[in-house]
């Protein structure tokens, strides 16, 4: 898995969302992508989704591009976004047979009982989604992309609704993954949970990528980049 | 073959939506069969002129009817982004464009099973033996509007307006359909046989091949942005 | 750049001096020189500003039609110019031609207006490419509102022939084509007078098509060079 | 499958269609208007379809009272007439011996009532009355062909 960005920039209307990303990423690597709001970190990763096309530059990933038709490229990426994508008026267990027949994984009935049961919605499978809270809605969407498989995640700020032991799945299912030889992308403002978690660090302020680094211990200038933006520090 | 496969995949999550929702059904069905009053009182139609005039007022109903349908097609998928969820997917989007233009058929030949039979009895006509060939007829007819009804429907869903802008830009398009119809449909109702209407029949045919055939194609290029 | 613009500014400008001209001297070969038509009488004159037009507003779309598949095969942002500029121009050609066969129409048929095939067929044309112009307006994204109008621009292009043969079949007033007619020649029958008067007439109408597409494709053009400019000072 | 080859399949079908409604269509047009012959050789016509029926007037048969404004007349394909009545007014090309298609329905008495008059007028523009016929795009095309 390689993920290669050139050059990426992406304009609404009159505005610039995104400037001049390079970005160079591979199996493994587990990043936090963080910056103030409207830095242009949804927008980064719908790009990375391949849910919407640059204005200039190029992603590639394994050195595919994606273009309409190139959909064996889409089996590889996963958007986890808390509370989305999910239909409301089917229930927990319909809404992953589905998802896994459209991505044609293979899975037995046992193996999507024991993956509800991971994140603890074996009791709620036949209720629809409609009624589960945020937080389970979060952990449907954790079980779906586990079942799923993709070698890129992107996660679109996922801790704000789950709660502690929740946080505890998903870093262990983020943690399995880049194991396993995937790539994670994590958007967030829970900066000391992602510190601690991420193996690298990117940080956008007004669309432009302006620190790139892995992890260290002390991390003096990531300190420095992020207080830019954040008067107040590295909480 | 993944395409008939995702299109049936698909088909199944939208007609079980329907069933425990049954919005877009009902609401077709009730303006359907409210149009049949409209007429009636707006015409105040003699018995004889109701015969000649069945086929234009059937359609207008189904036109209706059906682009109310359409404004709906992919209201499932726009709660929570699922059309982002799909658009996400390796989904064939040909089965996309497959799959709603079916849903939609299916939606529309319901409402029609329904509104034909009602207009014979509220009209008093009694040429009931013609029911099946008007079927027919009918039937290819809503074809094509499905078909290129979807289109339509994908291409207006991030416009402003869209409800009205849809039935602005399909309607144009839908002539050959609405002319072929009406004649097949007068044709029949006349002399009881397609007869002299088989060329608009054929043109019926050959505009759903053509738009169907184009639709899978071309809609990468019409959901995606 | 200055530079590069004036030479084409200066030709443009020439082109529409050659329209001005063209229009100018088969007007007067219409309204003075070319015989009034010895059935109609003078009303026929109108036939030098009625043929000329719609023929101008086939042309255009077909430029819709090219440059929509262009703009679906190469994403080229001046391949949407160039259709969204034809369409534009196109609908003001119908228009004109419906309301200069509608004066026709009046003395000779005795009617303004009958559902004749090619009165309905022009009819409906106007209406396609109104409802082109339409979408476009109402869909605030930029990209997307240039594909969904390519779409159109394609599916409205195909389905005039199913248009045509439909409403053909439906009935006729409108007599056969003069100029257009595959199996005899135009002098046969328009008197050849006429026919130059009707040449001279088209060939204006022509150079003023392209004469107005190119300023309108010069707006689009600046348009998004403006963007360009605009978003170059906002980041 | 691969997206070319859906291309070359689709395209292929798109073709196959497109081709066989030209080919079909060519042969079975449905005009705008019948003319006396086909209005005459139709059997069970019933009294009150609308209709249109096109042709030339026949000279001398104009028989017009401008104080009621009614004009009674003939059209005529070359082979057969049909009597017509009209009640209004007609267009100002409307005279003996040129093109007319007029709408309405047959009445009980067999006389065509028209509740519409066009003037027709051929494709040929001329200052010369000479050769010039409105009558000819009444006639079908294989009449014509021999000349």
């Amino acid at each position: 898995m390689r993920l290669s960005i050139d050059k990426l920039s992406k304009a609404y209307g009159f505005l610039w969302a995104l400037r001049d990303i390079h970005l160079e990423l591979q199996s493994g690597q587990l990043v936090a992508l963080l910056g103030p709001n409207g830095a242009g970190k949804t927008t980064l990763l719908k790009l990375f989704a391949g849910l919407i096309l640059p204005t200039a530059g190029s992603i590639q990933l394994d050195g595919a591009t994606f273009a309409p038709g190139a959909l064996d490229l889409r089996r590889k990426v996963g958007l986890l976004s808390p509370a989305d994508h999910l239909y409301e008026n089917l229930t927990v267990s319909e809404n992953l047979r589905f998802f896994a027949s459209l991505y044609r994984r293979r899975h037995s009935p046992a193996a999507l009982v024991q993956t509800l049961e991971s994140v603890n919605l074996g009791p709620r499978r036949d209720d629809y989604v409609a009624n589960l809270s945020s937080g389970m809605k979060c952990r449907l969407s954790i079980a779906k992309w586990q079942l799923l498989q993709p070698e890129l995640l992107l996660l679109d700020e996922p801790y704000g609704v789950l709660d502690g032991s929740g946080v505890d799945l998903l870093e262990g299912f983020l943690r399995a993954h880049c194991a396993g030889g995937g790539v994670v992308i994590m958007a967030s403002h829970h900066v000391s949970r992602v510190l601690q978690l991420c193996s690298h660090a990117l940080i956008l302020h007004q669309g432009r990528l302006t620190f790139n680094e892995a992890k260290q211990q002390p991390w003096p200038s990531f300190d420095r980049a992020f207080s830019e933006f954040l008067p107040h520090g590295g909480s | 073959m993944s395409l008939l496969s995702e299109t049936f995949l698909l088909l199944r999550k939208d007609l079980l939506l329907e069933l425990r929702r049954r919005d877009s059904l009902l609401t077709m069905f009730f303006f359907g069969t409210l149009l049949l009053f409209v007429f009636h009182f707006s015409f105040d139609l003699p018995p004889d002129k109701v015969a000649e005039m069945t086929p234009a007022l059937l359609w207008l109903a189904f036109l209706f009817t059906g682009t109310l349908g359409l404004a709906q097609l992919f209201n499932a998928e726009r709660e929570n982004h699922c059309l982002d969820a799909l658009l996400l997917s390796p989904l064939d989007r040909g089965a996309l464009f497959l799959a709603k233009t079916s849903f939609n058929l299916i939606l529309m030949v319901l409402v029609e099973i329904v509104v034909i039979p009602l207009f014979w009895i509220l009209f008093n006509l009694n040429s009931w033996n013609l029911l099946p060939q008007l079927f027919l007829v009918t039937f290819l007819g809503t074809v094509g509007f499905c078909v290129l009804g979807t289109i339509m429907a994908a291409i207006t869903l991030k416009a402003r307006a869209r409800e009205l802008l849809l039935p602005l830009i399909l309607f144009p398009l839908m002539i050959p359909i609405i002319l072929a119809t009406i004649r097949c449909m007068e044709n029949v109702l006349r002399t009881g046989e397609l007869g002299d209407a088989l060329p608009w029949l054929r043109l019926l045919l050959g505009f759903d091949v053509i738009f169907l055939t184009l639709g899978v194609l071309i809609f990468d290029w019409v959901i995606e942005s | 750049m200055a530079q590069a613009a004036k030479p084409i500014r200066k030709s443009r400008g020439v082109l529409g001096a050659l329209a001005l001209t063209a229009i100018a001297i088969g007007l007067y070969w219409g309204l003075v020189i070319a015989p009034p038509d010895a059935y109609q009488g003078e009303v026929q004159r109108i036939m030098y500003l009625h043929l000329p037009s719609i023929l101008t507003a086939y042309l255009s779309y077909f430029l819709v039609f090219v440059g929509s598949g262009m703009y679906l095969w190469k994403r080229e942002k001046r391949d949407d110019i160039l259709a969204h500029s034809a369409a534009e121009i196109g609908v003001l050609f119908t228009a004109l031609t419906i309301i200069a066969g509608s004066i026709w129409g009046r003395p000779t048929w005795g009617v303004w207006w009958t559902w004749d095939a090619r009165l309905t067929l022009t009819a409906i044309l106007l209406l396609i490419y109104t409802g082109y112009l339409m979408l476009r307006s109402l869909i605030e994204d930029e990209s997307r509102a240039a594909s969904a109008a390519a779409v159109l621009g394609i599916i409205g292009f195909l389905d005039i022939p199913l248009i045509h043969m439909s409403v053909y079949w439906w009935r006729t007033l409108h007599q056969p084509p003069s100029i257009l007619q595959p199996n005899k020649p135009p002098w046969e029958n328009v008197h050849p007078s006429m026919l130059t008067a009707l040449a001279i007439s088209f060939a204006g109408f022509l150079l003023l098509y392209f004469y107005l597409l190119s300023l309108r494709y010069r707006l689009g053009e600046m348009r998004e060079k403006i963007k360009a400019r605009r978003l170059e000072r906002g980041v | 499958m691969a997206k070319s080859k859906r291309f070359l399949i689709g395209g292929i079908i798109i073709l196959a269609a497109i081709s066989y409604l030209v080919v079909g269509g060519m042969k079975e047009a449905i005009v705008y208007f019948v003319t006396p012959s086909e209005l005459k050789a139709k059997e069970n016509l019933s009294a009150d379809k609308f209709l249109r029926m096109g042709g030339m007037v026949v000279k001398g048969s104009l028989k017009k009272d401008l104080q009621t404004l009614t004009y009674h007349f003939e059209l005529t394909d070359g082979t057969t007439t049909f009597p017509v009545f009209f009640k209004g007014l007609p267009p100002d090309l409307f005279t003996e011996g040129k093109g007319a298609v007029v709408e309405g329905r047959i009445g009980k008495d067999g006389v065509f009532q028209a509740t519409t008059i066009m003037a027709k007028h051929a494709e040929e523009y001329s200052p010369h009355a000479d050769g010039k016929d409105a009558a000819k795009s009444f006639i079908p095309a294989k009449d014509t062909s021999t000349k």
